[in-house]
Parts: structure tokens; C-alpha cells; sequence
């Protein structure tokens, strides 16, 4: 019984990595805030907490993906902006939402491409492709404007049947990435092909007949696409396309990743993991602001509690 | 021709990386266009500018061979910059300066190593933290005084020339001859090569493997605050933030320059030459007067290119 | 609209702070008495990045120091973005959710706060607007510091020196970012009617040291250059340095309110104009909220275009003993710039 | 009876060496084919080439009398052929169930992967090979033999027609290579081809029907396995008769270099002592998994013993030694320690044959030191292990499986040590290299040395050690001369405790 429990906490005989720690330190933030604001538990807050901490949620689980075949994915920050770019061109969202999932797509599969089959490291691949986003954006559009279609808006700001539309893509995003993440054949190769980079058995499943390029390459797909439902919802939420909104998000969701408790060398972790690790910066952040902590000692003091959540994730190999 | 393959000659031209490629070909296209910049006195000035960078570079290409990563630059470099800007220091002169730099970078890059060696937490993670607590700080004590000028003797010696060549360009290099003679000829680069390609072996064959690693952290965290002084210098103000790109184009540059997490192949010549590819990419670019989305798109493409090419010819080596 | 009978007691402009003019056309005024409260407000701001550069720093510093003299407010509730658009929109969220007395806004874009700030009007709350444009007109009043006026400025200044014609660089800020592009416009404006040529056009961020690099390549690619259009911050500095790093003779080049600035400026007498963005616009902020507050009634919008400083203005305000990153003009009492910025 | 599976004159090269050269081999159903050669020869390439890894520079490779090709390990695997890699290439990261059912999952409702039945499934080919191991464990918590199982498991699970078993006892004992040779006969019996590679001739004899002999990438020849004895078949890798396989015992034995006294390696384990004497060789013998590896690996600190002292050399060795730097304590007191996983543990597979028998020598110099080339040490350690390769420049990954093992060695005898702590000798060694480190092992400790050993070849241990501990439930159990060892009496010792 006991090593049951010290087997979950410290993450072994599992794949699923060291998310228990972080998790016990959100409740623990959680349970702070609320004796010390009162405010923290209030539904709106919660509501709010939620909906800051979506698109982040949304990108990280993305990243999931790459990281877990021991690939990073430094081009989705820069995507994101461009699908709300994309978004506010103007014209139907019957049009535009599936263009934005078509380029974002195709993003990701010249990512994959460029790193599965061309042997290009994914730091340098996915760094240039932000580059040539990053670009793009600028010339669709120069500064943050235009007009976001309606149903964008309605669908992040909007209620249904009583629930706040945010609670709908958080069940959403779930489904669709733990169904492919821990329920089918291309989660659990994804798993298999980053056991085999971590463990430098890099031939291992493909031996056994695995495609491993193919899925490496739906890897970037699956975080491309994921970024462009992040730049949908952050569109709807700032009501105009803009190209800088994605700025830094791809470091923000790889610390998400990591702080869930993913290997960065690839085949551990898990998608609870990521969910729970985007929600321990988000309430970094909303605790800060709850508190009214000054903006001077603010960074300080989330750099610090970073610190201290990483410093209990001790893993059995070093490595990134 | 399948000998001729084989010879080590040709074996080592096809792992060329993609950093001198780019090198010479950006170098070429400015000697087309612009031959008059093509000399000591232009060149030296451009590769000053990205001196810091560079040797920031001799830092994360150790670390990166002993498959750790170190992001906590910017900070250093901030910190360092804003205590020289601030005058938190009444009075303190150069040599302080110098040796604060050196102490703040080596207690960093200490606390780095041994988190990652010793408590075995995520590099990315763990430096990427720290980095964010030295920014915090500085921007906690910027909130109570923000930072100022820097010192004029900084820009005076950085204004500097030994004969044609700008002094920060020579210590630069000088410190990557350093470091290439320290990874070549000692028995620590022996010992980052191997904790670089299996861990687990190095420790049966007697390497100390959590030494090296605290080690490479410590002496990427002493260059860190070395590139700080040097970054100092080129700037005469103090500020309060530092882009988190600065550590990922370190990153990318030591890619590019044949060193990937573990692998050493570029040595430390072929990350500098990445650093040098950045520097002259920016000046082409200028030179040419792309706009800024044009710019970013070139770069990206060039880039890619250069990295698709190098990896189609190593996936053809191998 | 015909102006409401009571649009004669609007607060002026300048009482809220010098250099402020309520626009001429087209310029609602509130309703006095709609937004008065008995003291002890909690007005809250929402501030797109305290950390971004020190002048964003001494805007905070300017917007807590009016708060701190405000004896009625009773908490002053001060969130920070960090130039992040997603986080606004939650931070505004947040100071409605704690039904706070009035809102205070700098927008990060033009857009990404205007559907909190349609909560926060919706939700009766005062939302006084400065330091930024918005595409919406949910707020209760605005200051507004034109960018284009700013870029104008020294776009004028450049035409008047070279006498209309001659080859310029312009030194822009972040690509993307509002602030940046509406200054180019200015300059666009003012340089209509000329021949007056753009031979060169960069990005330096704001920042010294990537502006350094951009005047440093262009010099040395051509280093004929009749006038520099720098769009201010840390930037005409680093430009400047670069002239002096190759001996040569500075070029007109336009500057911006900023203590470093000055000394170079009166140290080295090249031609140069100073642009008026003090970082007070945040203290005025918060004399809006307070005013609303009071039951005052305030025109929509404030405008503030002030003239460019010349080098006898400056040679005013320059404080040889504070250091170099010290923004004018400034609200802060003398103690406080001391502590802030005092050299040690 | 016509042939399943004809490879005809496969030739095959890496950059420019050949390690096939116009082999040809004919596998037949219900038969088992053992394939043998010295380490390089090129059995392991041949295997790779009909499982789709490699394609062959030149021949053809013909099943029912049709040309197959195949561009991945994916088509030969669709083709029905099934292959245990000589490489243990386990997924760690994964359970048992989801390595073994790896690229062929089992598929239930909505897509997803049918555990359930995967697990079950796995279960019965666990507990069929004797395993009693839980399908949901991850395979990085298996020991290595375990592995080896799984592995083989994986191998023989495949609905295939042809299974090619390269070295799959490697690191298995007496008792679990039974239990594969009960399997073996099963499909044998259903009519399946199997290709049996092993350097254990008592394995060949027992289970093969033909051999083919490889010898430097070329055909020396196939043989009914009733045509052919230990020796002519020895000749006929080799080249030449072999004298003896082990040499001479010690004569003389000097003073206790190791002795380890009332040692408690679990709660609550028995203590025991043991002593090794300078020019000795003894082993740690008994059934897997008793504890022998954990004995050796608590001087170390792999493990935390719970009691009792160890000297060396005379000298105490603080106890519990930090496992960060249990090796290099050990190395500064003279004992070389040779893991048994070459290839997690011991080797640096893309560096060169030279860089990995240095190190161990650079290990013992201050880090600031310059580092010495170590030419002539290096040439000498390759020449006296006879190791296969181009040059001491060449890369250890493109060395066959038992070269890499040579050089593994080579490290450890290289360095100046006097006790050498060895896991699993030979592991993949053919035989006339098994003699060869045999002879080495003995040199180095007429020459003073101390030798501790452990092997799961039980044969081998009785062979060249001059004294064996029985070991059983993590304590010693027995100890016996070598000399008048037998497998029936150590197995008594071991159980009779
Ligand atoms: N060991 C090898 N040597 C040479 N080429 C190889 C090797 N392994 C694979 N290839 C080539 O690389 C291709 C892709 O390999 P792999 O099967 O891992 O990817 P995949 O994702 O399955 O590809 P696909 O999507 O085409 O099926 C193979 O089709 C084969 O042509
Ligand atoms: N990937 C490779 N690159 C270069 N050379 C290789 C490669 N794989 C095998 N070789 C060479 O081909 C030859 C045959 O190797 P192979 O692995 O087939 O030998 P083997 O008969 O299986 O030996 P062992 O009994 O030691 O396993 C060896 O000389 C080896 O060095
Ligand atoms: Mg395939
Ligand atoms: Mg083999």
C-alpha cells in the first residue's frame, strides 16, 4: 500500500510522469488563496481563472504531443497569432475556421516533414517556421484589428444551456486529445517512438513496424491544430485578430508540459499532466492578482514558487 | 566511388554544419553587393555586435553536450547589467564590477548544475525558473530604483581596437579558442563527451558524471556573466526586461552549429560560426533594406534550408 | 448631439493635467453626479505592462503616487498585463468581479480590451481610458496622447531642418505594435508635400542595444544620411552613440523626453527636437477617476498634443543628480524622484 | 520438401566493408536452423536483411519459390516474419503487453486500444514461457533476463511463418533456456522455420536440425546437424580445432584482496562473508535472480546494504557507499567493475573503439589534466582481445554484438586495476573469443590479480573459476571448489538451503 502511494507520487512504474507533485501543490495554491482572498472559489473568478488559462491549456496540450515523441514545438506562439490573423480578414466562419485549421495543418506537417523526414532538429525547424509565421502575420496584419466573425465571439464570450462556453471547450479539447493521446494506436505510438529516443533504442518501433515517421509528423500536425483552436478561442476573446496576441506562448506551454510532469526527453508524461501544469501557472498568475501582489515583486515570486514546484520533481535520469 | 565516400576527407566535408554554409554563402552575397563592406575594419564591427551573443554560445554549447540546457542567461545578464546601471554600488569601480559578474554568473550556474546533476530536475525547466527570478528581482529592485546609465568607462573599452580588430571580437575569440583547447585537449572534454553519449556508461567507466554536469553548469553560468559584462559594455543604459529569445537563439545557434544535446560534432568552432551566420544575416538583410515581414520570412527560409540540407546529408552518411 | 445643458462646468483639460485639451467636436460629456460615491473608493487600473521599460515603470510610479495623495481612495488596486492581451481581458474581469469604484485602462492593442471594457461599462462601472486608443467607445473618458501628433512632431521637426528635402533613416519600434505604427503615420503625414526621402527603415525594438545594431550596419552600408526619424524611447540614443563611436558628425535626429536623452542632447548640440509623452499621463488617470468620482462631469475625450520641447526647454527639466532613465515631465515631488532615481 | 525461404547469393556492405558476401541460406518448415560464425561474421546482418531492416546490396530473397523485397521491418513482419533482435529492443517506457502487442494492437470500440484483451492475451504467452509477471508492468522495471523473455515472447507471439531467434538465450540461465526450447519444438512441430542463432553448442545440439557456418561474411557451408560434433563444427568456424576452451586453474593464491564480512544485503537476509585471494577467479553461482547481482552492485551503491564490512586490499570500505560515485570509489582502490548491460551500461555506442577503452584510463586524471592518446594501450588491448574491425577509430555501433563485448572488456583490462568485479563475461562471445577472454581473465590473475565473476552460464563458471559461492536468497548459501563443481550440485546447494 505504501508503495503504492510512493509509486504515484514519485511518478514510477508509470509512463504517466511526475504530475502528482504539481497537482498537490495547485490544490495547495488553490486552498491558500481561499483563506487568504475569499474570492478564490467565487464562480466568476473561477470562470475567469478558466477562461485566462484556456488558450494556454489548449496550446500546452498541443505541445504535449511533440514532447512526447521527444520534439518541441517552438512555432506555436507565432501560429497562433496568425490564426487570429487569419480570423479577422473578414468573411464567413464556415470559410475561415476550417482555413485556419487547414494552414495551421499544413504548418504543422511542414514541421513534421522537416524533422521526420529531413532530419532537421526540431529546435532549429520549428525556430525557423516561427520565423516565417512571425513574417506572414505581419504582412496580413500590420496591427491588432479587423473583425472577428460573430460565432468566434459568441462561442468563447457566450453561454449555452446555462454553462458559460468556455466550460464547452475545455470538455472539448479534453475529449479530442485524450482520445488520441491515451485512447488509440497513435497515442500509444507516439509513447513508444519517445521511449525509443529517450532511452536511445531509436529503432526499436520501427522495427516492430510502427510508423514512426508518419507519426512523428502527426505529432506537429496534432500541436499545429491545437494552436490554432488556442488562436480561435483567444481571437473570440480579444475580438480582433492581432500579431503579437501569441507572443511567448510557445515557452509558456512548454513550461506547462514540463511542470505537468513530461519528460522534455520524450515517451513520459500525460495529458492530465499538462492540464494540470498550464493550471498551476494560470493560478500563479490569478493568485498574484487576487492578492493585488505588486507588479514590481510579482515575477519574482512566480519565478520562485516555478522554482520550488520543479525542485520536487526529482527524476531518476537527468536530462531536459 | 564508394571508397572515395568513405575517406575521412570527404566524411568530414559531408558533416560540414549548416552554420559555415550559411556563413560563406551570406558572405558571398555581401561581397556581390557591397564589396566595400567586406574588410577587417566593416567585418570586425559586425561581429562585435554580436560578441555577447557569441560568447553566451561557449557556455551553452558545453552544457547542451552534457544534454542540459541552460535558459537563465538573459537573466544573468539583466541582473549583472542592472546592478553596473543602477548604482546600487556607490563607488564601486571596474574590477568590482568584474568580479561580481563572475560571482553572480558562477553561483547561478552552480545552482543550475547541481539542481540538474543532483536533484535531477528538468534543465529547461529549472534554468528557465531561475531566469525568471533574476528578472523578477531586477524588477523588484527597479520598482524601488530603476536603473540608470552605465559607467562611460564600459563603451571606452569596448570602443577599443587591437590593430584593425574591435577588443571584444578578440576576447571573444580568445575565449573560444580557450574553450575548443579545454573540450579538445583535457580530460574534462573527454568526460563531457562522454556523459553526453551515455550517462549510465560513463558512470561504469568511472567518469564522475554528477561533477561534469555541475561543472558545465557552473562554467556556462561564469560565461554567462562575462557575456553580461560584455553586453553591458556595448549598451550605456540599464534595463528592465530581456527578450526570452536571446537564450533560444543561443540554443539555435549551437544547433546550427553542429552540437545538438549530446552530440559534439560542430566542436566550438561550428557554433560560433552559427552565431557569426546570425550576425551577417541581420547585416544582409539590412543592407538589402528587406522590410521586417520580409526579413523574418528570409530568415526563417535560410534557416530551414541550410538545416534540411545538413540533414539530408548526415540521414545519407549514416 | 446637442451638448447637454451642464457641458459648461465639464472639467477644462488642464486641470486634470497641463497640456490637456478637451477636443473641440463631437465631444460627449458625462453626466455629473452619475458616478459620485462617498470617499473611500477602490479604483482599480489595468496597465498593459508595468515591467515593459522604465518609462512603463515610472507610469506606475506616477498613477500610485496620485492614488497615495488621494486621501478618499481608499485602496488602489494596481494589475499588470505584462503585455499580454489575454491576461487584460481576465484583469479587467477581475476588477469588475470585485466591484471595484472605477476602472482605469491602458490598453495593451486597439482591440484586445474592448469587450471587458463593454463589461465594464455595461456592469455601471467609470472607465477612464489614457495612453492607448481603442476601437470601442465603451469607456467614460479618455487621454489621450496621440501617437500620430507625436510622430508629427518630429516628422515636422525633420522637414523644417532639412528644408524639405534630403534622405532619411527611421528608427521604428516593435513591429505590430500600435504605438509604433500610428507614430509612422505621423510621420507619413508630415513628410507629405516634401521630397524629403526614406532611405532606410528598421526596427529597433525601443530597445539600445538592437537600435545600436540596426544605425551601426546602416552607417557603415551608407553612411550618408541627411536626418534620423527614431521613434524614441532608448533608440536615438544608441544612435547617437554610434555616430560619436565612428567620430562622425551627428545628424538632426529626433529624441524623445527622457533625462539621458537630455544630457546627450545639451552635452553634444546636435539638432533635435523632444517630443512631449510624459509618463504623468498615469497620474492623470487617476485625477479622472477621482473627478468621476467626485461627481464631476468630464468630456469623452481629453486630447494631449503638446508642442515638441526644444533644447532650452529641456535644458529646464535636466537633472544633472538623477540618472538617466528618469521621463519628463513628471508628476513625482521632488522626494520621491530623489528616491527613485536618485545618483548614489 | 521444398524450401520456405531461399536467400540466394546476398551480398551486403557498410560503406566499404562487407560484411555479406554472396551468402546464400535455405530454410525449410518444421525445421530448426541454427546459424553460426565468430563474432562479425555476419549472422546478425543476414537475419536483418530477411527481417526487412537492411536491404541487401545484392541477391534475392525468395518465399515459396516468389521474389520478396522489403522497404521496412513493417513488410517482412506482414510476410510472416517474426524476429527477437540479438539487441534487446524493449521499449521501456511500455508495459509488457503493450511491447509485445507493439504495431498490432488489438482494437476495440470507438478506435481505441483493447487492453482488456491485449493483456489477457499477454498473460497466457507470459505465463506459457514460465513468467509470472503482471502485463501491465513497465518493461523498465524488468531485470534483463526477464527482458530477454519478453522479448522472445514478442518473437514467437506473431501469427508467422518463419522466426528468426538471434542469440535469444544470450542472457538467460540453464533452466529458462529449457523452457525456450520447449517452445522451440512447439512450432517446430507446427511447421514453422525457425533460424536459431547461439554461441552455446550445447544449445545447437540439443534443439537444431541444420546448421550454416559463416566465416568473414561467407558461406563455409551447411550441415544436417548429425553430420557434425562440437569440435568439427568449432573447426569449421574457427578454421582450426580448438584445444581447450578453458585454461589452466590457479595453483597458487595469495593474500585476500576482497573479503566481505557478515554482509546483510535485505532486512532481513542471512549474513554471509565471502573472500577473493589474489590470483583467484570465483564465482557467484546459483539460480537467477538470487541476489548475485545485487551482492556485486552493493559495493557500488547501487544497492544499500544492511549491514556487515568489506575490505579491500586490507583497507575498510566505508559503508553505504553513495551510489553517485561508487564506481570511482572502487577504481581508486584498484577494482575494476565491468557491468552487463554493454550497451546501457557499458559501451558508448557512437564513439570510437579507442575512446571507449580510454576512458576508464582518462577517468582517473584530475578533469583539468591533458588527456594522453593511449595509442600503443589501445592497439595492444584490441590485439589481445582479437577485435573485429577496421581500426581503433571505428565506431562501436557498427561492431557485430560479441566485438562490442570484446571492447567492453578491453576498457577494463586496459587500466592498471588488481580486482576485476565481471558481470557476464561472455555475454554473445563466440567460442574461440570465449577462449580468448577466458585466457585473459586467467593472466590477469596469475599476474596477482583477483577476479570475481558472475554468469548465468553455469558451465562456464564450473569451467574457469578456481572457487564458486553459491548464492540463494540474497546470501551465500554453499561455497565449493570449482574443480569438483556440477551443475546437479551447485542447483542442490542452492535449494537444499
Ligand atoms: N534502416 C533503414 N535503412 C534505410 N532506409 C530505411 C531504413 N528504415 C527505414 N528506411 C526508409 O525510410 C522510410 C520511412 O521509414 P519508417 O517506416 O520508419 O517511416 P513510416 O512513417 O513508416 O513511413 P511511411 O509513412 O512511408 O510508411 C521507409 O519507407 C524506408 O524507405
Ligand atoms: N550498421 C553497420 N555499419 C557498419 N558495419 C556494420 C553494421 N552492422 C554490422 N556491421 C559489420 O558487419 C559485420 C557483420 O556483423 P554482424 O552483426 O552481422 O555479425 P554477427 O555474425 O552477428 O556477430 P555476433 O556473433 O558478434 O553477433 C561486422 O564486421 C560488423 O562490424
Ligand atoms: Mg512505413
Ligand atoms: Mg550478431
Amino acid at each position: 500500500m505504501r508503495q503504492f502511494f510512493l509509486d504515484i507520487v514519485t511518478g514510477q512504474r508509470s509512463r504517466q510522469g511526475l504530475w502528482v507533485l504539481p497537482l498537490l501543490m495547485a490544490l495547495a495554491i488553490v486552498a491558500f488563496l481561499t483563506v487568504r482572498t475569499g474570492h478564490m472559489l467565487r464562480p466568476d473568478n473561477l470562470l475567469n481563472l478558466l477562461a485566462q488559462a484556456m488558450p494556454l491549456i489548449i496550446t500546452a496540450i498541443g505541445q504535449t504531443f511533440v514532447v512526447l515523441v521527444g520534439g518541441l514545438d517552438l512555432s506555436v506562439g507565432a501560429l497562433i497569432s496568425f490564426s487570429t490573423a487569419i480570423l479577422a480578414l473578414g468573411g464567413p466562419a464556415w470559410i475561415l475556421i476550417p482555413a485556419v485549421f487547414l494552414l495551421a495543418g499544413l504548418v504543422g506537417l511542414i514541421n513534421g516533414v522537416a524533422v521526420a523526414r529531413l532530419n532537421v532538429h526540431p529546435i532549429i525547424a520549428t525556430l525557423a517556421m516561427q520565423y516565417i509565421i512571425v513574417g506572414v502575420t505581419l504582412v496580413l496584419r500590420p496591427v491588432a484589428g479587423g473583425s472577428v466573425p460573430r460565432v468566434v465571439i459568441e462561442s468563447v464570450g457566450g453561454t449555452f444551456l446555462g454553462l458559460p462556453m468556455q466550460v464547452y471547450w475545455g470538455v472539448v479539447v479534453v475529449l479530442v486529445a485524450w482520445k488520441l493521446l491515451h485512447g488509440s494506436r497513435f497515442g500509444l505510438h507516439l509513447f513508444a517512438i519517445g521511449g525509443g529516443v529517450a532511452s536511445g533504442a531509436e529503432d526499436a518501433a520501427h522495427n516492430v513496424g510502427v510508423a514512426v515517421k508518419r507519426n512523428v509528423i502527426f505529432a506537429y500536425v496534432a500541436s499545429a491544430c491545437f494552436a490554432a483552436a488556442a488562436g480561435i478561442f483567444l481571437a473570440g476573446r480579444i475580438v480582433s485578430g492581432d500579431p503579437t496576441v501569441g507572443n511567448g506562448y510557445e515557452i509558456y506551454a512548454i513550461t506547462a508540459v514540463a511542470v505537468g510532469g513530461t519528460q522534455l526527453s520524450g515517451g513520459i508524461g500525460s495529458l492530465h499532466g499538462t492540464i494540470i501544469g498550464a493550471m498551476v501557472l494560470a493560478l500563479l498568475s490569478n493568485g498574484m492578482t487576487l492578492l493585488n501582489v505588486s507588479p514590481f515583486v510579482q515575477t519574482a515570486i512566480q519565478g520562485g514558487i516555478l522554482l520550488l514546484v520543479v525542485a520536487m520533481q526529482t527524476r531518476r535520469k537527468m536530462g531536459l | 566511388m564508394t571508397g572515395m565516400l568513405r575517406s575521412p576527407v570527404v566524411q568530414r566535408l559531408l558533416k560540414v554544419p549548416p552554420s559555415y554554409v550559411v556563413f560563406a554563402l551570406l558572405l558571398a552575397i555581401l561581397w556581390s553587393a557591397r564589396p566595400n563592406m567586406v574588410n577587417f575594419n566593416v567585418m570586425g564591427i559586425f561581429i562585435r555586435q554580436v560578441a555577447p551573443l557569441g560568447i553566451l554560445v561557449l557556455g551553452q554549447l558545453l552544457v547542451m553536450r552534457v544534454r542540459s540546457i541552460d535558459l537563465s542567461g538573459g537573466g544573468v545578464i539583466l541582473l549583472v547589467n542592472y546592478f553596473i546601471a543602477s548604482g546600487t554600488f556607490p563607488g564601486a569601480r571596474l574590477p568590482f564590477f568584474i568580479a561580481l559578474a563572475i560571482v553572480i554568473g558562477t553561483l547561478v550556474g552552480f545552482f543550475n548544475g547541481w539542481m540538474v546533476a543532483k536533484r535531477r530536475v528538468s534543465a529547461v525547466i529549472v534554468t528557465l525558473a531561475v531566469s525568471i527570478i533574476l528578472i523578477g528581482i531586477v524588477q523588484f529592485l527597479a520598482g524601488g530604483s530603476p536603473p540608470g546609465d552605465v559607467p562611460a568607462y564600459f563603451g571606452e573599452i569596448y570602443n577599443t581596437r587591437l590593430g584593425s580588430v574591435p577588443t571584444p571580437v578578440l576576447f571573444w575569440f580568445g575565449m573560444a579558442a580557450l574553450m575548443w583547447l579545454f573540450l579538445s585537449r583535457t580530460i574534462f572534454g573527454r568526460f563531457v563527451t562522454a556523459v553526453g553519449e551515455n550517462a549510465e556508461a560513463a558512470y561504469f567507466s568511472g567518469v564522475p558524471v554528477e561533477r561534469t554536469v555541475i561543472l558545465s553548469h557552473t562554467i556556462a553560468g561564469l560565461i554567462a556573466g562575462i557575456a553580461a559584462l560584455v553586453q553591458t559594455a556595448s549598451i550605456s543604459v540599464g534595463s528592465v526586461r530581456v527578450g526570452l529569445d536571446l537564450p533560444i537563439v543561443a540554443v539555435a545557434a549551437t544547433i546550427l552549429g553542429g552540437v545538438a544535446f549530446g552530440r559534439g560534432d560542430g566542436g566550438v568552432w561550428g557554433p560560433t560560426f552559427g552565431v557569426l551566420s546570425f550576425a551577417l544575416l541581420f547585416v544582409v538583410m539590412t543592407v538589402f533594406g528587406l522590410p521586417e515581414p520580409g526579413k523574418q520570412i528570409a530568415q526563417g527560409v535560410i534557416i530551414l534550408l541550410a538545416a534540411v540540407l545538413y540533414g539530408v546529408r548526415t540521414a545519407k552518411a549514416n | 448631439p446637442s451638448a447637454p445643458s451642464y457641458a459648461a462646468d465639464a472639467v477644462a483639460g488642464s486641470a486634470i493635467k497641463a497640456g490637456l485639451t478637451a477636443r473641440a467636436a463631437d465631444n460627449p460629456v458625462s453626466e455629473p453626479g452619475k458616478f459620485k460615491k462617498p470617499c473611500g473608493w477602490v479604483i482599480g487600473m489595468s496597465d498593459f505592462g508595468v515591467n515593459a521599460n522604465t518609462w512603463t515603470v515610472q507610469v506606475a510610479h506616477e498613477s500610485q503616487a496620485a492614488a497615495d495623495r488621494e486621501k478618499c481612495i481608499k485602496k488602489f488596486i494596481l494589475l499588470d498585463a505584462n503585455l499580454d492581451q489575454n491576461k487584460q481581458v481576465s484583469d479587467i474581469d477581475d476588477l469588475i468581479a470585485q466591484h471595484v469604484d472605477a476602472i482605469i485602462v491602458q490598453p495593451v492593442t486597439p482591440t484586445s480590451a474592448d469587450a471587458a471594457m463593454e463589461r465594464a461599462v455595461a456592469a455601471g462601472i467609470p472607465v477612464v481610458l489614457h495612453t492607448g486608443r481603442v476601437k470601442t467607445d465603451a469607456f467614460t473618458t479618455e487621454i489621450q496622447g496621440g501617437a500620430e501628433h507625436f510622430g508629427k512632431v518630429m516628422g515636422d521637426f525633420i522637414v523644417k531642418t532639412l528644408g524639405g528635402k534630403g534622405n532619411i533613416w527611421v528608427l521604428r519600434g516593435y513591429p505590430g505594435h500600435p504605438e509604433d505604427i500610428n507614430r509612422y503615420n505621423g510621420l507619413v503625414e508630415a513628410l507629405k508635400g516634401s521630397s524629403i526621402k526614406i532611405a532606410a527603415e528598421e526596427y529597433g525594438y525601443w530597445q539600445y542595444d538592437k537600435a545600436k545594431k540596426v544605425c551601426e550596419t546602416l552607417y557603415l552600408s551608407n553612411p550618408n544620411v541627411d536626418a534620423i526619424w527614431s521613434s524614441g524611447a532608448d533608440m536615438t540614443r544608441a544612435c547617437v552613440d554610434v555616430f560619436k563611436q565612428f567620430g562622425a558628425k551627428i545628424p538632426p535626429i529626433t529624441g524623445e523626453g527622457n533625462n539621458g536623452f537630455f544630457g546627450l542632447w545639451i552635452h553634444e548640440g546636435f539638432k533635435s527636437i523632444a517630443p512631449e509623452y510624459g509618463p504623468d499621463q498615469g497620474a492623470a488617470g487617476v485625477v479622472a477617476a477621482v473627478d468621476l468620482l467626485e461627481g464631476k462631469s468630464l468630456y469623452k475625450h481629453y486630447d494631449y498634443n503638446p508642442p515638441g520641447w526644444d533644447l532650452d526647454k529641456a535644458k529646464k527639466y535636466y537633472r544633472d543628480d538623477l540618472s538617466a532613465n528618469v521621463w519628463w515631465p513628471s508628476q513625482l515631488s521632488e522626494e520621491q524622484l530623489k528616491k527613485f532615481y536618485g545618483k548614489k | 520438401m521444398a524450401g520456405l525461404i531461399e536467400l540466394s547469393d546476398i551480398s551486403k556492405s557498410f560503406g566499404g566493408s562487407v560484411a555479406l558476401d554472396r551468402v546464400s541460406l535455405e530454410l525449410f518448415p518444421g525445421s530448426v536452423h541454427a546459424l553460426m560464425g565468430e563474432n562479425g561474421a555476419g549472422k546478425s546482418t543476414l537475419m536483418k536483411i530477411l527481417a526487412g531492416v537492411h536491404r541487401p546490396d545484392g541477391g534475392a530473397i525468395f518465399k515459396n519459390g516468389r521474389e520478396i523485397a522489403f522497404a521496412n521491418p513493417r513488410e517482412a513482419l506482414e510476410a510472416g516474419i517474426s524476429t527477437v533482435f540479438q539487441e534487446l529492443s524493449l521499449l521501456p517506457n511500455l508495459t509488457i503487453a503493450e511491447n509485445l502487442f507493439l504495431g498490432r494492437e488489438p482494437l476495440g470500440r470507438f478506435g481505441s486500444v483493447d487492453y482488456r484483451r491485449m493483456n489477457a492475451d499477454t498473460k497466457s504467452a507470459l505465463t506459457d514461457l514460465g513468467l509470472d509477471l503482471a502485463p501491465d508492468t513497465l518493461v523498465s522495471e524488468l531485470s534483463i533476463a526477464e527482458r530477454q523473455f519478453v522479448e522472445i515472447a514478442h518473437g514467437i507471439k506473431a501469427d508467422a511463418s518463419v522466426f528468426i531467434l538471434d542469440e535469444p538465450t544470450a542472457a538467460l540461465n540453464a533452466a529458462d533456456v529449457e523452457i525456450l526450447n520447449r517452445h522451440i519444438r512447439r512450432l517446430r512441430d507446427a511447421g514453422k522455420a525457425i533460424v536459431y542463432i547461439s554461441h552455446r553448442m550445447d544449445e545447437i545440439f540439443e534443439i537444431c536440425d541444420a546448421v550454416t557456418v559463416l566465416k568473414d561474411g561467407r558461406l563455409v557451408g551447411t550441415r544436417p546437424l548429425s553430420e557434425v560434433n562440437p569440435a568439427s563444427l568449432i573447426a569449421m568456424m574457427v578454421g582450426r580445432e580448438l584445444q581447450d576452451l578453458f585454461p589452466e586453474r590457479a595453483r597458487t593464491r595469495g593474500e585476500v584482496l576482497l573479503a566481505v564480512k557478515d554482509f546483510r544485503i535485505g532486512t532481513a537476509t542471512k549474513p554471509f562473508s565471502l573472500s577473493v585471494h589474489a590470483g583467484e577467479i570465483i564465482g557467484l553461482a546459483g539460480l537467477e535472480g538470487q541476489g548475485q547481482q545485487r551482492l556485486v552492485r552493493s559495493l557500488i551503491g547501487q544497492f544499500q546494504p544492511f549491514g556487515g564490512n568489506v575490505a579491500i586490499k586490507g583497507k575498510q570500505l566505508p559503508l553505504p557507499v553513495t551510489p553517485s560515485s561508487g564506481v570511482r570509489r572502487l577504481r581508486s582502490l584498484g577494482v575494476g567493475y565491468v557491468p552487463e548491460d554493454r550497451k546501457e551500461e557499458g559501451l558508448f555506442l557512437a564513439l570510437p573503439i579507442a575512446y571507449n577503452i580510454a576512458i576508464e584510463l582518462h577517468a582517473e586524471c584530475n578533469e583539468l589534466s591533458i588527456a594522453r592518446g593511449y595509442r600503443e594501450v589501445i592497439a595492444d588491448a584490441m590485439a589481445r582481445l582479437n577485435i573485429r574491425a577496421s581500426g581503433a577509430s571505428m565506431i562501436v555501433n557498427a561492431l557485430s554484438g560479441g566485438n562490442q563485448q570484446k571492447v567492453l572488456l578491453g576498457r577494463y583490462l586496459a587500466a592498471d586495476v588488481d580486482i576485476l568485479i565481471v558481470e557476464e563475461p561472455t555475454r554473445g562471445v563466440d567460442v574461440g573469443a570465449k577462449s580468448e577472454i577466458y585466457k585473459l581473465l586467467r593472466d590477469f590473475a596469475d599476474r596477482g590479480g583477483a577476479v570475481l565473476v558472475l554468469s548465468r552460464d553455469t558451465v562456464e563458471m564450473i569451467g574457469l573459476c578456481d572457487r564458486l559461492y553459491v548464492v540463494h536468497d540474497n546470501t551465500v548459501v554453499a561455497e565449493m571448489p570449482a574443480a569438483t563443481a556440477t551443475e546437479h550440485g551447485i542447483l542442490d546447494a542452492a535449494l537444499s538451503a
